[in-house]
């Protein structure tokens, strides 16, 4: 049975169950306690989780569940992720009069629900663990109930989710009669006969349903305005974890399970991709609010790593492992400013961060840091990132012509992104508040929080081997045929 | 000692960075100190390695392992050889010079030790391009060099123009520097390698190696110099970049930054001397090879350069248009196929440029940061040693014998009646606008009658300002004998006599050098006659529609921020406009740009309804099967 | 006798959920849930038709009782009058229903041109199969869905609090 | 003779239905139900492929709609709740009425 694999995921469910208990027996001045207790239980975790070593691919529930490299990888990453979300929440709870446990529990929830998502070997699994994940979004992304935007991004969320995952179902459904198997590829049944048109079809469903939590092109439009309403911690698991979730199951699909299908759709995929690129990059130029602007950057950023799923090699999806780690770290950081910098009720505007280097020079500092990785300029993470995307989509140019006008693209979206990154950055240096504001204080749990994702931002960018290095393993893992 | 020497030269100015950033903040002194000392080390150290016996006569590498995954291995290491130290030397002679200037010029800033931090910062950055023995190390470094300007141009951020300066010189520079990584991504996935030795020699075992990319690449590499060198049609951000303190603006615009352009370009000059080859989409290019575009976009920047700094009317806008020809001239010596003189008119270039920026900032600090050239005039009595070393510094910019200037710029000349006789005319006019431009300087600055208000009494400024002028006028007088081509051709040293040296151009190419004084003295002829004792300028009565035109600039900037609207120049105008435009709510002011306006079309698909998100899924989805299902 | 009963459960599966989502006569929601609440019971007689008892089951117990009774509970907990006052706008109407015309036809395409054998052969082992396997290989998912029900009831308990302040 | 082919068009009509009243309708409740009907229209597809594939596969099948049935009820609850709370907020149940998120 194997079940011993499934402990990472096992002890992330069991701490938010316990939080849920605990929460009945703690008095209303001490709930703070418990969200540290899942700090520190999430970290323990992340650390235990690194007894597993990544060898040989092993499987669980009759081949349901795998654990390799890959999966390991961003179960680590999404534990990681976790850590610094709790840590924003325990900071942003402040603002809902109770409710820190369940908040916390449910971001735990979240969490173990991408891990899950990361293993998963067979449909079954794929879609009760998006499923976990997303329902337990559409709570996170409605927190603050007492704010119309927090509800209204829940509902459009919850509509559009639903919607997609109707695709998904349906997509499953017709793989299913294709293949007469709910399994992948691999040791538990036959890969995907990918000839019948069924299956085909019901793979084109499937690709809707997890482009949805991905948001590419044309699945993208809930993110900017789900990335603005929802509260800033849950924005930023949307955006470091969900995304990273999705980006595992589409490649276990594309390039495991079905890269026969994935080669037959390159097209369309660079078409999704150059596209998300630039609706991102262009919709984010007149942006003012700080979260919205995310929102949009996050769709450019899925595009430019489905450019490491369209080249359709190992290389590709090692690079997209490791722009997914600087991205976390650098979103991350970003959500955290946000949650940090403004004050409740207040809408995320960037003018408002005039001044904040005065008020905060850490925060300022922060900020602009993730948004300069986040543009790709050296030597932060996320110019590493872009290059090893541009680098495989830049050498396929030459057997295809269409490559290099990916690439083209791809630049283009680039060199429009300094533009409104910078925005950000001259706001918080180069424009005059409009009004002394007191100086922010930055509790102890945050800003070591902060501090982690600014310290992987700048050692990942300087000294990127050993991230290359696990990224190269885990992606070695992928049993590409 | 031949290992250790470079990583102190690299990584003291770090160190004083980091010093002071972290620690001596509030110790204005000791924070200049560090940075000062930190440099000028640098510089003997420099002149240490050049004096090593055996440690100029050939190229070696320190490195240490950095980057190892996969087929990927890539070094951080330090290439030692004649075009790096000669570059390192001119770097932190020059740059040296300018930190102690600075120690007077920003006497009263309030933010001194910050500044003295970014110059550090910078001046690491600038050395680590000059050392960098790989692409990727060049690119990471050079990259930081665009940052710490930004932060140098931009130091008075709380001046809007200071700031959006600062802001367009970076974007600009970013839109080069795609270009750059773009060709360093195809050199690397066609050879196999990012390291310059190895590139080389694989290029010279295989010269089809690059195959139909070869032209290509060249030209995305020259991307790169384009916006870091400020050649047309990325220039636009250097005379902006006037905005900075003046010291930055002379370091900036004289011996780094934009020389790292130039440098880089004679660093990978096997590149672009590749055989030609173009891929087929772009047949109808066959026949041009990439020095040659190189060649003529040098050419023109240098004359249209030439031509915009005759009607500037403020002092530092006219020597940054001055530079922006002088690296005009160095690009087409390497489009003539000439690293050797672009590196040799480089050197001179850095000291006396320097030497004319400082002075400026002698000029401005003494009357009070007035910057308008029709509002100085006789200042020759009041400060007799800036004018003298102006002087000294106009006259080998005009390459007057024996000064360095002259020999490097009768090199290039040379070098283009050789190979082609438009060109040589072409950058023979070049040189009679540079006369005319810098005499028009000289004499409405110096000469004539003050045209200030009358309690103004200007001063020489103290003698920790007038120290470095005066090393940069002597390095500026003896450069002339220095045999720098010869040097990175990699002859012994002193094979030739210095007199020899010093007559060499009337040896080799007599017609040049006289047609070359020929265009100086008609330059001069012009600017005594046009502005001996002028008050105000009389070329726009005279010429008003090409006055007009050279005011502004040749409409240049003005049609950027109109046609192409995906640029930054139209961007940064934007960005205060379109803020504008959103808070108004309503009137469209001001020009967009197609960019600006694409944005706002796609806005209107974001409804915020979720009936119109799920009908676009919904699209999608049918669209994706109809195309599988066809 | 099946092929009659396939005939009339289809057709009231079809009927009656056009009339949950599009009600040309009332543009009541309870109607619309009441009609919904009809469909999903002959969903589950197709169910049975393809031998699938327990599943059939199921669906008329959590779908059509206990699921359907939440949406009319809510239903009739707003009020909902102001609601049957708006029209539709007619364009965008048209324009979405086209759309949901040709994806479902897209989709059938597809269903019915990658066929299956004519026969099916029975579903056997019914209950029993269904638990051994439940408790099998099927475990796994299955307790992730009870986590994502105590997260769902986490919420709903959250969101519908009252606030205290 | 009544095929597994009847029963996907079948499927495929209903999805249709459900996907026709999620994109028209403009209250919320009425949209959460014809996404309940899409899901139903799937599931509908899933079981009659499971009869195809013998009995073993097909009570995986089974099983997954099973999943998908409590799924789908965790989603309409989580549904029914915000649009309770939006309702608070607005006396509404309405999609679509000046939402403050967009552009």
């Amino acid at each position: 049975m194997n079940a011993i694999l499934t402990m990472p995921e096992m002890a992330v469910t069991a701490l938010a169950l316990g939080l849920l208990v605990l929460d009945l027996w703690t008095p209303a001045d001490r709930k703070g306690d418990l969200g540290i207790a899942a700090i520190g239980g999430l970290a323990l975790i992340l650390a235990g989780s690194f007894l597993f070593g990544a060898g040989a691919p092993q499987y669980a529930f009759g081949g349901m569940y795998v654990l390799d490299g890959m999966a390991l990888f961003f179960k680590r990453l999404m534990l990681g992720v976790g850590v610094v979300a709790l840590a924003a929440a325990l900071e942003y709870s402040k603002r809902f009069a109770a409710g820190t446990a369940e908040y916390c529990a449910l971001i735990l929830l979240a969490v173990s629900g991408m891990m899950w998502a990361a293993s998963a070997n067979h449909w079954a699994l794929l879609f009760v663990s998006v499923e976990l994940m997303t329902v337990t979004f559409y709570v996170l992304v409605s927190f603050e109930r007492t704010r119309m935007p927090s509800l209204e991004a829940g509902v459009k969320y919850l509509i559009l989710g639903a919607l997609a995952s109707a695709f998904l179902v349906y997509g499953v459904a017709l793989v299913f009669g294709g293949t007469g198997t709910l399994g992948f590829a691999g040791d538990s049944g036959p890969g995907l006969g990918t000839g019948s048109v069924l299956v085909r079809v019901g793979l084109a469903l499937v690709l809707a349903g997890l482009g949805f939590k991905i948001g590419m092109v044309p699945c993208q439009f809930w993110a900017p305005d789900v990335y603005q309403g929802a509260p800033a911690p849950t924005a930023a698991l949307l955006a470091a974890g969900s995304k990273a979730a999705g980006f595992a199951l589409l490649l276990r699909v594309l390039l495991e399970a079905a890269p026969d299908w994935a080669l037959e759709m390159r097209p369309v995929l660079m078409l999704i991709a150059g596209a998300s690129i630039l609706y991102g990059n262009l919709c984010a130029i007149p942006q003012r609010n700080l979260k919205r602007l995310l929102g949009y950057s996050s769709i450019a950023h899925a595009g430019y790593m489905l450019l490491g799923i369209v080249v359709l090699e190992r290389a590709g999806a090692a690079a997209i492992l490791f722009y997914l780690a600087g991205y976390a770290c650098a979103v991350l950081a970003a959500f955290l400013v946000a949650a940090l910098a403004f004050d409740p009720g207040e809408p995320e505007e960037i003018p408002a961060l005039a001044g904040l280097h005065r008020r905060s020079p850490y925060l300022a500092a922060a900020l602009a840091l993730s948004m300069i990785s986040l543009a790709g300029i050296p030597p932060l993470v996320g110019f590493f990132g872009k290059f090893l995307l541009l680098k495989g989509v830049v050498l396929a140019a030459f057997d295809s012509r269409s490559f290099g006008w990916l690439a083209g693209v791809a630049l283009a979206g680039i060199v429009t992104s300094f533009y409104y990154y910078f925005g950000v950055v001259r706001a918080i240096y180069w424009s005059a508040p409009a009004a002394e504001r007191p100086p922010i204080a930055v509790s102890r749990v945050a800003g070591a929080a902060l501090g982690a994702c600014l310290v992987g931002i700048v050692a990942a960018g300087v000294f990127p081997s050993p991230l290359l290095e696990a990224a190269r393993l885990a992606a070695g893992a992928l049993r590409i045929p | 000692m031949q290992t250790l020497f470079p990583w102190l030269i690299l990584l003291l100015p770090l160190a004083a960075a980091a010093l002071i950033s972290l620690f001596t903040r509030p110790h204005r002194d000791l924070s200049a100190r560090l940075s000062i000392g930190a440099i000028v080390a640098g510089f003997w150290l420099t002149l240490l390695l050049f004096a090593l016996p055996g440690a100029a006569a050939q190229a070696y590498e320190t490195r240490i392992p950095w980057l190892a995954a996969g087929g990927l291995q890539i070094d951080f290491g330090l290439r030692i050889d004649r075009l790096s130290l000669l570059m390192a030397l001119v770097v932190t002679a020059v740059g040296g010079a300018i930190h102690i200037y600075s120690y007077e010029y920003m006497r009263g800033e309030r933010r001194f030790s910050t500044y003295f931090a970014c110059l550090s910062l910078f001046t690491f950055a600038m050395l680590g391009v000059v050392f960098a023995p790989n692409f990727v190390q060049m690119f990471f470094f050079w990259e930081l060099v665009g940052v710490s300007s930004y932060l140098l141009i931009g130091f008075w951020f709380e001046r809007p123009a200071a700031a959006d300066a600062g802001l367009k010189a970076f974007l600009v520079n970013r839109v080069g520097d795609l270009g750059f990584l773009l060709g360093i991504l195809l050199v690397w996935s066609r050879l196999g390698s990012v390291h310059f030795g190895e590139l080389e020699r694989r290029l010279a075992e295989n010269p089809a190696a690059l195959g139909a990319m070869a032209t290509v690449a060249g030209l995305l590499i020259f991307c790169g110099a384009l916006g870091k060198s400020a050649q047309f049609p990325l220039h636009i951000w250097l005379p902006d970049a006037m905005e900075g303190p003046t010291p930055v603006s002379a370091l900036i615009h004289a011996a780094t930054m934009v020389a790292a352009g130039v440098y880089m370009l004679a660093r990978v000059f096997f590149l672009l001397a590749a055989t030609p080859h173009w891929p087929a989409a772009l047949h109808f290019l066959e026949g041009l090879d990439a020095l040659e575009i190189i060649r003529i976009i040098g050419l023109f920047t240098a004359l249209m350069a030439g031509l915009i700094a005759l009607q500037q009317d403020d002092i530092k806008r006219v020597l940054a248009y001055s530079t922006l020809s002088q690296l005009g001239y160095m690009v087409m010596a390497i489009g003539l196929g000439q690293p050797g003189p672009a590196m040799f008119h480089l050197a001179t270039h850095a000291g006396f440029k320097a030497l004319l920026f400082l002075g400026a900032g002698a000029i401005i600090l003494a009357l009070h940061h007035e910057q308008d050239i029709w509002r100085m005039g006789g200042l020759r009595r009041a400060m007799p040693l800036t004018f003298w070393t102006f002087l000294i510094a106009t006259l080998a910019l005009c390459a007057v014998p024996p000064l360095g200037g002259f020999y490097s710029k009768e090199s290039i000349l040379a070098h283009a009646w050789h190979q082609d006789k438009l060109v040589f005319a072409l950058a023979w006019c070049g040189s009679v606008l540079t006369a005319l431009y810098m005499f028009r300087l000289v004499l409405v600055v110096f000469g004539g009658s003050p045209r200030r208000p009358r309690d103004a009494q200007p001063h020489e400024p103290s003698h920790i300002a007038t120290w470095p002028m005066l090393f940069l006028a002597g390095l500026t007088v003896l450069a002339g004998g220095a045999d720098v081509e010869g040097f990175l051709a990699g002859g012994a040293q002193g094979t030739a006599s210095l007199a020899s040296r010093l007559a060499g151009p009337l040896a080799h190419a007599p017609f040049v050098m006289l047609a070359g004084l020929a265009a100086t003295g008609l330059g001069f002829a012009m600017a005594w006659g046009l502005y001996r004792g002028a008050y105000r300028d009389p070329l726009p009565a005279r010429w008003s529609t090409l006055a007009s035109a050279l005011r502004q600039r040749l409409l240049l900037d003005a049609w950027y921020a109109r046609w192409i609207g995906g640029s930054f120049e139209a961007l940064a105008c934007l960005a205060s406009g379109v803020d504008r435009w959103i808070i108004a709510g309503a009137a469209v002011r001001g020009v967009h740009g197609s960019v600006e306006l694409t944005g706002r079309l796609l806005r209107l698909a974001q409804t915020g309804k979720v009936s119109t998100y799920a009908f676009a899924l919904g699209c999608g989805v049918a669209a994706l099967l109809y195309w599988l299902i066809r | 006798m099946q092929d009659l009963l396939f005939y009339v459960f289809a057709a009231v599966a079809l009927i009656a959920g056009f009339l949950a989502v599009a009600n040309p006569f009332s543009r009541n929601p309870l109607a619309s849930a009441l009609f919904l609440a009809v469909a999903l019971v002959a969903v589950s007689g197709l169910f049975v038709l393809l031998h699938a008892f327990f599943l059939g089951a199921v669906q008329i117990l959590i779908y059509a009782g206990a699921v359907m009774v939440l949406f009319l509970f809510v239903i009739m907990l707003l009020d909902l009058r102001e609601e049957q006052k708006r029209r539709a706008r007619k364009v965008a109407a048209g324009l979405a229903s086209a759309l949901a015309l040709a994806l479902a036809a897209l989709i059938s395409a597809a269903a019915l041109a990658g066929g299956g054998p004519a026969d099916p052969p029975a579903l056997e082992g019914g209950a029993r199969a269904l638990g051994r396997a439940l408790f099998t290989d099927f475990l796994l998912p299955f307790e992730i869905v009870a986590v994502l029900l105590v997260a769902a009831m986490v919420g709903v308990v959250w969101l519908s609090r009252k606030e205290a302040a | 003779m009544i095929t597994a082919h009847h029963y996907l068009a079948v499927a495929a009509m209903l999805f249709g239905i459900g996907l026709a009243g999620a994109l028209t309708r403009r209250n919320s409740i009425l949209v959460l139900m014809s996404i309940e009907l899409m899901l139903n229209a799937a599931n509908l597809n899933l079981v009659a492929f499971g009869r195809q594939a013998g009995w073993e596969q097909g009570s995986q099948a089974a099983l997954w709609v099973m999943c998908a049935i409590a799924i789908a009820a965790a989603e309409s609850g989580v549904g029914l709740a915000l649009i309770l709370a939006i309702y608070r907020h607005r006396r509404s149940a309405h999609l679509d009425e000046s939402p403050p998120l967009k552009g």
